[in-house]
């Protein structure tokens, strides 16, 4: 499978609303791949499936692991799922506001976590060496994305912008194939959008993996990603690139608008 | 046939003032969070009161009406005293600040009432009434039908008036209602009157199966925690449900199975329910949306 | 209309206010921006006394709004639509919906409220049984402002109104402020849409850690290097 | 029953441990030329207060009287008191610290059965004795060990037990017997001794025994079940909180004209006046044992009043207040012998004192502690309720032990 | 100075000072008595506060965890006649066991849910602890006495000195973890259970974790409650204890180490403290009443618990150092 995530004919429904419905749709490796659509079309909810917050009721996701193994995400728990190396954010930012930055990263980490807890009870030496190179890590991580000043920071005092960075630089440390990112840019102004840009674009580059994102900021999606979902009433609208999107009239209609108003 | 009936209404008794403490316990709980831990002693004090009305003369009635008064008046003091101005602190340090309650409650009564229980009458006399071979108290009835009304009224307010609304948005998030111009010091000044109101309810009707004393209430307040619970927060009926299944279910194991292990397998059963409908009978689990 | 004089508001120890000046006049739309943390939403949540002020003074039509209980100050006509959405999750949408008119009591204005919201946000109707915190992120932030909507606001605090909403509904939504505006509602909006935003205030308010850098007419601050520079982004028309 | 592995004694504040034999006669620990010091830990706060409060008020009445009247041998009784809130670990404490730093010459009412179950080995390695225990731990009244410093008066559970059975069997006449206890230490305690007892008669069949749990409301199970059985004497031997709402229910479901026995605790105005309103039918055929005569000693009983309204107790003349009363009467004989002797008084003369010769109950009845005897009031007497007495109950037999109703 | 930061050596300090302080004062033997029971509870808080400041939950039934602790090491001590170190060892081991599989049933359960199933859970295991009187002695109670180890035999003071090791050494352990992976684990599954499960965090078996440890706990403190105390009967382990560990975790200061102690401390000084008073002290049941009222004042004006109270004057005084967490959790102390 030359790809990471291959979605085959999801399909999900609350009571009689039809909130995804029969979707397909796959991601290559390393690929941004954007995830767009009107509001309640069903992003989150496929976003919910794959990393099994919700169980699909039919359909299928694929997906390769760290391993290049390729596994049926269907038969794996919630918490399982970040061990497989996809990794997801949310869309309201979901970190924990009193520890610190760098706290919160290593509960990024904390599936590689081996050490039992009567080591770390004792503080052995294993689970010792262990705590501590995760730490270098997560310095690493933060000093890729510029946020090393601000590691011993509670999590809780830090403007938005600062806990979106973070939220993105926690799904490094699990050492992700696949990140995916609900809404990254909302509540940023556009100079702080474009940062992101570089951003998403820089980690992808520096930690080889493929991100699947959702946004409404046209600028941010055109800009970054390579190809484009448009979904409506959780069925798919269109797929391309960014300029086939803009010029699809189906995707227009329902969601962006005429032409020129997209930035 | 009959001895099982006869069980069964006998629980109802004691199960309609675990269902009117609950009552109590699940609106205040719903419109605060917290669970008030003083709900039952502050009804044995309600109950101290009618009784030293009652002991000074006052008719029955009177006593009645005098003593939910002061309830409500007791209510006020704890909301507008202490619970207004704890509102840094979250759901679990008001409920250790009600069993701070608890103990003041359980030091005044024989500070201002003396240390001998005292006696109160059934609200309604008369003598059994015989039912298919089953004898029911006029009094028992009457504990009853106040239990249903109540908690339909409360059904009613909840669901289906403007205050009952304010009420389940002071619930949910205090700072956005009042956001929105409810004026949430008021809900919950008059939920914790209300609340207080329905202890006292409750113990002046258990006084006189028992007697009025600092630990009357000691029981019926555990069990209508538990009928909560069983029943589930969610609903008004469920509590009063629940409180209904364990009074009879109380009564039948200790008929049929054992009294000794009546309390025993009570529990157990619970537990049981619990694990199969991990939010109460009627409960519902809430999903927070990701 | 509302006027902040010297506002100074803080959290514990840390102050997010440092002392501004702003004037929102009747029947107009004054906008207010600065990156994150700047402290907007807080300037709201002053004006709305949720966040206590240490100094300052916030008037409403000449009387003072220090001290008043958020309740109060709703019940005078200044709703919020605030940050975050803050919608009750637990209740359905129309109950929601109905919350925001807790202080009307006659069924038929509420009702013809109702209609507006719902011509407004028609998926709001299309919802309007369902709980409310199962819905979509944009879906709530339709309710949010469908909510403040509903107690017919005479001063309308929006705080990041476009958040999570699609293209085509954010267009909409600035539509629906300047027909609110022009039914005489005054608004006072916090947006990271600058562009968007100064393109239908009539004054904005560029504020910085906590205090305001720069003030002037929309369409002025529109054209300003330095407005273009920090929250346009650099390739915008 | 399980046996301390360690009996060594605390060493704690080792410098201080009383002796119990002084080399040269020399007063104990506690007494000076004018005073003797003597105390207890009891709950008088939370739910035990309205047992705790007028028991210590009525040792407090007691020792008034003792002291308004001069004292003896010139010594006035000081009584200090510690609330332990019935927390055994909080007894602990309390009395290691009237043992060892207030230095009492004796524990007077040592109050409540857990707290004395957790603290009694203390209490006996110290050396220091003890009079009267407000509670009935089995532990109190082993015979096996003469060197006792522990002086029981108030009657023992089980003890209590077999007296109720031999009066169900002898003065009822019943062979079908029914019990209902409490779950609890106390209630159980006093099953197992009614148990017992009936058991050593032949022909006699317990129809029914049923439990019910502490803070109960509402019986209906129980009372249907001895009901059915049909008995011709119902035991129970629970405290006023539990057996008031038996009552009530059987007044409820017509379990009427049957003999109810109950203990002690019980027989007082006060359980008549908040209950018979409500269970009048069921109450004229209760039936108490008590160990204390308050209506046939109104001497005692006057002076009783009369030094508790001294004190501002007048609103606890009841049961409670009158077992101080008792506890302050037995520990302060003790006292008087060994002045009446001429005697020093430290604790081998105090002790002896205690045994030399019965001690009688000034509300009836008189217990022997010869020879190491340790089994507390034997005798008791049945009472019946009887609104028209001013007490509320009169005595229908006199003083019995369990070998008198044979 | 910079060396106290490190907690561990707080905590050790807090032990030497703890062990030798009532030496120097030439302590009383009941205040031994009250300090030891301190610690002893104490022991029980620390364990309670992992399953309720860091992971959320609560339980009404510890009180019978330290229970079934104690009962065993009578037994196998006392009966048996087995080294105390094996009752207390096993004190640990039994309820673990137990809780674990309590725990597997009963943490579908949440909030009072919870509460309620656990309090049941513990009347039950009254009920067992008042039957089987074979094992426990029902309701005569059962005893036991000072402990032996390796033929040394203790005296008061020297169990109260054990007392302090164990609570000192578990307060170590305690932090350690707390620090670690697990910890951190636990604390996001209380803040932000849908954060935790993406991150991988299994909130079954943490909670499992959580429950099973704080039962341990429980445990080890019932063993050495019975050593101490030397007298114990079913009553004691009832929901009055239980309630007693919610409340001293919740005014000592939730999800704190240091906390546990000082709300164990608080609640057992306060009222020896209101009865000491003049005058008021004197009045019948009044000490009881200000009791309640002092609960009430001191969760009014220390939420977030008890032992912030230093941190608090320090940052008045020094007019720095850093806001606690906003909710009152806080890794640290
Ligand atoms: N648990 C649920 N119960 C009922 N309806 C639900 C539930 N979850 C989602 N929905 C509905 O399913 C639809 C899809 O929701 P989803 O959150 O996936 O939308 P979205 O595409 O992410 O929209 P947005 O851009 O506004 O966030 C919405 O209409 C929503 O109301
Ligand atoms: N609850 C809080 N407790 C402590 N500090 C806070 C709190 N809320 C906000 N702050 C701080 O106050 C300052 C102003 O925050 P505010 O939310 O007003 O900014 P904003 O301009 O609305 O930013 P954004 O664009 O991110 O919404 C920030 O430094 C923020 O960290
Ligand atoms: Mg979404
Ligand atoms: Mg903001």
């Amino acid at each position: 499978m030359a790809s990471v995530l291959k979605i085959d004919n999801l399909s999900i429904s609350f009571g009689g609303l039809k909130a995804v419905d029969n979707l397909s749709f796959e991601i290559e490796d390393k690929m941004i791949y954007g995830l767009i659509g009107p509001n309640g079309a069903g992003k989150t909810t496929v976003f919910n499936c794959i990393t099994k917050f919700y169980t699909p009721n039919q359909g299928s996701v694929k997906f390769k692991t760290i391993e290049d193994k390729v596994v049926e995400l269907m038969d794996y728990k919630v918490h399982e799922i970040v061990n497989l190396g996809l990794v997801r954010t949310f869309q309201n930012v979901e970190l924990i506001k009193d520890l610190s930055i760098i706290d919160n990263l290593l509960i990024g980490a904390h599936s590689q976590y081996k050490s039992t807890v009567i080591a770390q009870a004792f503080m052995l030496k294993k689970a010792r060496n262990e705590e501590k190179l995760m730490r270098e890590k997560a310095m690493n991580i933060l000093k890729d994305l510029g946020l090393e000043d601000k590691a011993e920071e509670i999590a809780g005092s830090q403007p938005y912008g600062v806990l979106k960075n973070v939220e993105l630089a926690r799904t490094l440390m699990s050492d992700p194939k696949l990140i995916i990112i609900d809404e990254p840019a909302a509540g940023l102004n556009e100079t702080e959008t474009e940062a992101l840009a570089i951003m998403i674009r820089k980690i992808r580059d520096t930690y080889h993996c493929a991100i699947l994102m959702v946004e409404h900021d046209m600028g941010l999606v055109m800009n970054t990603c390579e190809r484009i979902c448009a979904i409506n009433f959780g069925k798919k609208l269109a797929e391309g690139t960014p300029d086939e999107i803009k010029k699809n009239k189906d995707v227009q209609e329902a969601y962006l608008g005429k032409e020129d108003d997209i930035a | 046939m009959t001895l099982f009936f006869q069980n069964i209404v006998g629980g109802m008794q004691s199960a309609s003032m675990y269902g009117l403490a609950a009552l109590g316990l699940v609106l205040i709980y719903k419109t605060t969070g917290v669970i008030n831990f003083a709900q039952g002693e502050l009804g044995m004090f309600h109950a101290f009161v009618a009784a030293a009305l009652l002991a000074a003369g006052v008719p029955v009635g009177l006593a009645v009406l005098v003593t939910l008064l002061i309830a409500g008046a007791v209510g006020f003091l704890i909301e507008w005293g202490i619970m207004r101005h704890a509102i840094k602190i979250d759901a679990l340090g008001k409920m250790i600040m009600t069993m701070g309650l608890v103990m003041v409650a359980q030091g005044l009564a024989p500070m201002l009432f003396g240390n001998n229980p005292l006696y109160f009458p059934k609200l309604l006399g008369g003598d059994p009434i015989m039912i298919l071979g089953i004898s029911i108290l006029p009094n028992t009835l009457l504990i009853i039908t106040i239990t249903l009304t109540i908690m339909g009224i409360l059904f009613y307010i909840l669901q289906k008036t403007r205050w009952g609304l304010a009420i389940r948005v002071t619930a949910e998030n205090v700072n956005t209602a009042r956001l929105m111009g409810i004026p949430t010091q008021k809900v919950s000044l008059v939920i914790w009157m209300m609340g207080t109101v329905l202890g006292a309810l409750a113990a002046i009707m258990v006084a006189p199966l028992t007697t009025v004393n600092v630990s009357m209430m000691a029981d019926i307040h555990l069990k209508s925690f538990i009928s909560a619970v069983l029943g589930g927060f969610a609903t008004f009926y469920g509590p009063v449900v629940g409180a209904f299944i364990i009074g009879m279910l109380n009564n039948i194991i200790g008929f049929y199975i054992s009294s000794k292990w009546a309390t025993a397998i009570l529990y157990f059963f619970i537990l049981i329910v619990l694990v199969l409908k991990p939010t109460g009978l009627f409960g519902k689990k809430f999903i927070k949306k990701v | 209309m509302l006027r902040l004089e010297g506002l100074k508001a803080s959290y514990g120890s840390i102050m997010a206010v440092k002392g501004i000046d702003i004037h929102i006049p009747e029947g107009k739309i004054v906008a207010l921006l600065g990156s994150n943390g700047a402290g907007k939403t807080s300037t709201l949540k002053a004006i709305s006394g949720v966040l206590p002020v240490d100094q300052g003074r916030i008037e409403f039509k000449g009387e003072s709004l220090l001290n008043l209980k958020p309740e109060k100050i709703a019940q005078k006509g200044i709703v919020q639509s605030p940050e975050g959405r803050q919608i009750f999750v637990s209740l359905t949408v129309a109950e929601n919906l109905r919350v925001g008119a807790f202080n009307e009591r006659r069924k038929d204005i509420i009702q013809k409220r109702l209609k507006f919201v719902y011509d407004i946000f028609p998926r709001l109707l299309e919802r309007q049984n369902q709980v409310a915190g199962t819905l979509s992120g944009g879906e709530q932030q339709m309710l949010a402002i469908g909510r403040a909507l509903m107690a017919n606001p005479e001063v309308l605090l929006l705080d990041e109104p476009s958040l999570g909403l699609a293209p085509l509904i954010v267009k909409d939504i600035f539509s629906i402020i300047e027909r609110l505006n022009q039914q005489g509602v005054t608004i006072l909006i916090v947006e990271q849409n600058a562009l968007q935003t100064l393109k239908i205030a009539d004054y904005a308010y560029v504020l910085e850690t906590g205090r305001v850098i720069m003030q002037g007419k929309g369409s002025d601050l529109l054209q300003d290097e330095r407005v273009i520079e920090a929250y346009l982004g650099g390739n915008k028309s | 029953a399980t046996e301390p592995t360690n009996p060594e004694p605390s060493k704690s504040g080792s410098e201080v441990t009383p002796t119990a034999e002084p080399a040269k006669e020399e007063v104990s620990q506690g007494v000076t030329d004018t005073e003797i010091l003597i105390g207890n830990s009891a709950a008088t706060s939370g739910a035990f207060a309205p047992i705790g409060l007028p028991f210590i008020h009525g040792i407090e009445a007691y020792l008034e009287s003792v002291n308004s009247a001069g004292g003896i041998d010139g010594r006035k009784i000081k009584f200090i008191h510690y609330d332990d809130e019935f927390d055994p670990a909080t007894t602990a404490q309390y009395l290691e610290k009237l043992l060892y730093e207030d230095k009492v010459f004796s524990i007077v009412g040592h109050f409540g059965s857990p707290c004395i179950a957790a603290t009694l080995m203390d209490l006996e390695d110290s050396g220091v004795p003890a009079v009267y225990f407000a509670g009935g731990v089995a532990d109190l009244y082993s015979t096996d060990d003469p060197d006792r410093t522990i002086y029981p008066v108030q009657p023992i559970y089980s003890y209590e037990g077999k007296i109720m059975s031999a009066y169900a069997i002898n003065y009822f006449k019943a062979k079908k017997v029914a019990i209902i206890y409490t779950n609890n230490e106390a209630g159980i305690n006093t099953y197992e001794g009614i148990k017992e007892q009936l058991a050593t008669y032949p022909d006699i069949t317990i129809v029914a025994e049923e439990s019910v749990s502490p803070g109960l409301t509402d019986a209906t199970a129980q009372v249907l079940k001895v009901k059915e059985a049909a008995p011709e004497v119902l035991i129970i031997p629970s405290l006023s909180a539990e057996l008031a709402p038996v009552l009530k229910t059987m007044e409820q479901q017509g379990l009427i004209g049957v003999p109810v026995v109950t203990t002690y605790s019980n027989v007082s105005s006060v359980f008549v006046d908040s209950n018979y309103n409500e269970a009048s039918n069921v109450m004229e055929n209760l039936y108490g044992l008590s160990w204390v005569d308050l209506e046939s000693n109104p001497k005692v009983w006057d002076e009783f009043v009369a030094n508790m309204t001294k004190l501002g107790y007048q609103d606890e003349l009841n049961a409670y207040s009158a077992t101080g009363w008792i506890a302050g009467s037995f520990f302060t004989e003790g006292v008087r012998r060994v002045a009446d002797n001429g005697q020093v008084l430290n604790f081998k003369n105090y002790m002896d004192a205690l045994e030399s010769a019965p001690i009688q109950n000034p509300f009836g009845g008189s217990i022997n502690f010869a020879d190491g005897m340790r089994t507390g009031t034997q005798q008791m007497v049945l009472s019946k309720v009887d609104v028209n007495s001013p007490s509320k109950w009169v005595s229908v037999t006199g003083f019995f032990g369990i070998d008198d109703l044979k | 100075m910079q060396l106290l930061k490190r907690k561990p050596l707080q905590y050790s300090l807090f032990g030497i000072i703890a062990i030798i302080l009532p030496m120097l004062l030439n302590a009383k033997g009941s205040t031994y008595t009250l300090l030891a029971s301190i610690g002893i509870i104490s022991i029980a808080a620390l364990g309670f506060n992992i399953l309720l400041g860091y992971s959320g939950q609560i339980s009404l039934g510890h009180g019978a965890f330290m229970g079934m602790g104690a009962y065993m090491s009578a037994y196998l001590v006392a009966r048996m006649e087995l080294p105390f170190i094996v009752g207390l060892v096993m004190a640990a081991i039994v309820p673990l066991l137990v809780g674990f599989v309590l725990g597997l049933i009963a943490l579908r359960l949440e909030g009072h849910y919870l509460a309620i199933a656990t309090l049941g859970f513990a009347v039950v295991i009254e009920e067992i602890f008042a039957e089987f009187s074979d094992f426990t002695g029902g309701w005569s109670g059962t005893k036991a006495g000072f402990p032996v180890i390796f033929g040394y035999k203790f005296s008061k003071e020297s169990v109260y000195v054990l007392v302090i090791l164990v609570l000192v050494g578990l307060m170590i352990a305690t932090y350690n973890f707390m620090k670690s992976s697990t910890g951190r684990a636990l604390i996001a599954m209380k803040k932000s259970e849908h954060a935790a499960q993406a991150m991988g965090v299994s909130l079954f078996k943490y909670k499992l974790l959580a429950f099973s440890l704080s039962t341990m706990y429980a445990g080890i403190a019932g063993s050495l409650y019975i050593h101490f105390f030397r007298f114990c009967e079913p009553k004691l382990w009832g929901i009055a204890l239980s309630l007693d560990l919610l409340a001293s975790v919740v005014i000592g200061g939730i999800g704190t180490i240091g906390g546990a102690v000082v709300g164990v401390a608080f609640l057992k000084l306060l009222p020896t403290f209101l009865q000491g008073l003049p005058i008021l002290g004197d009045i019948d049941g009044l000490a009881f009443v200000l009791t309640g009222v002092s609960i009430i004042i001191f969760i009014m004006f220390y939420p977030k618990g008890l032992i912030n109270i230093p941190n608090d004057i320090y940052v008045r005084f020094m007019k720095r150092g850093k806001e606690g967490g906003k909710d009152g959790i806080r890794v640290e102390d």
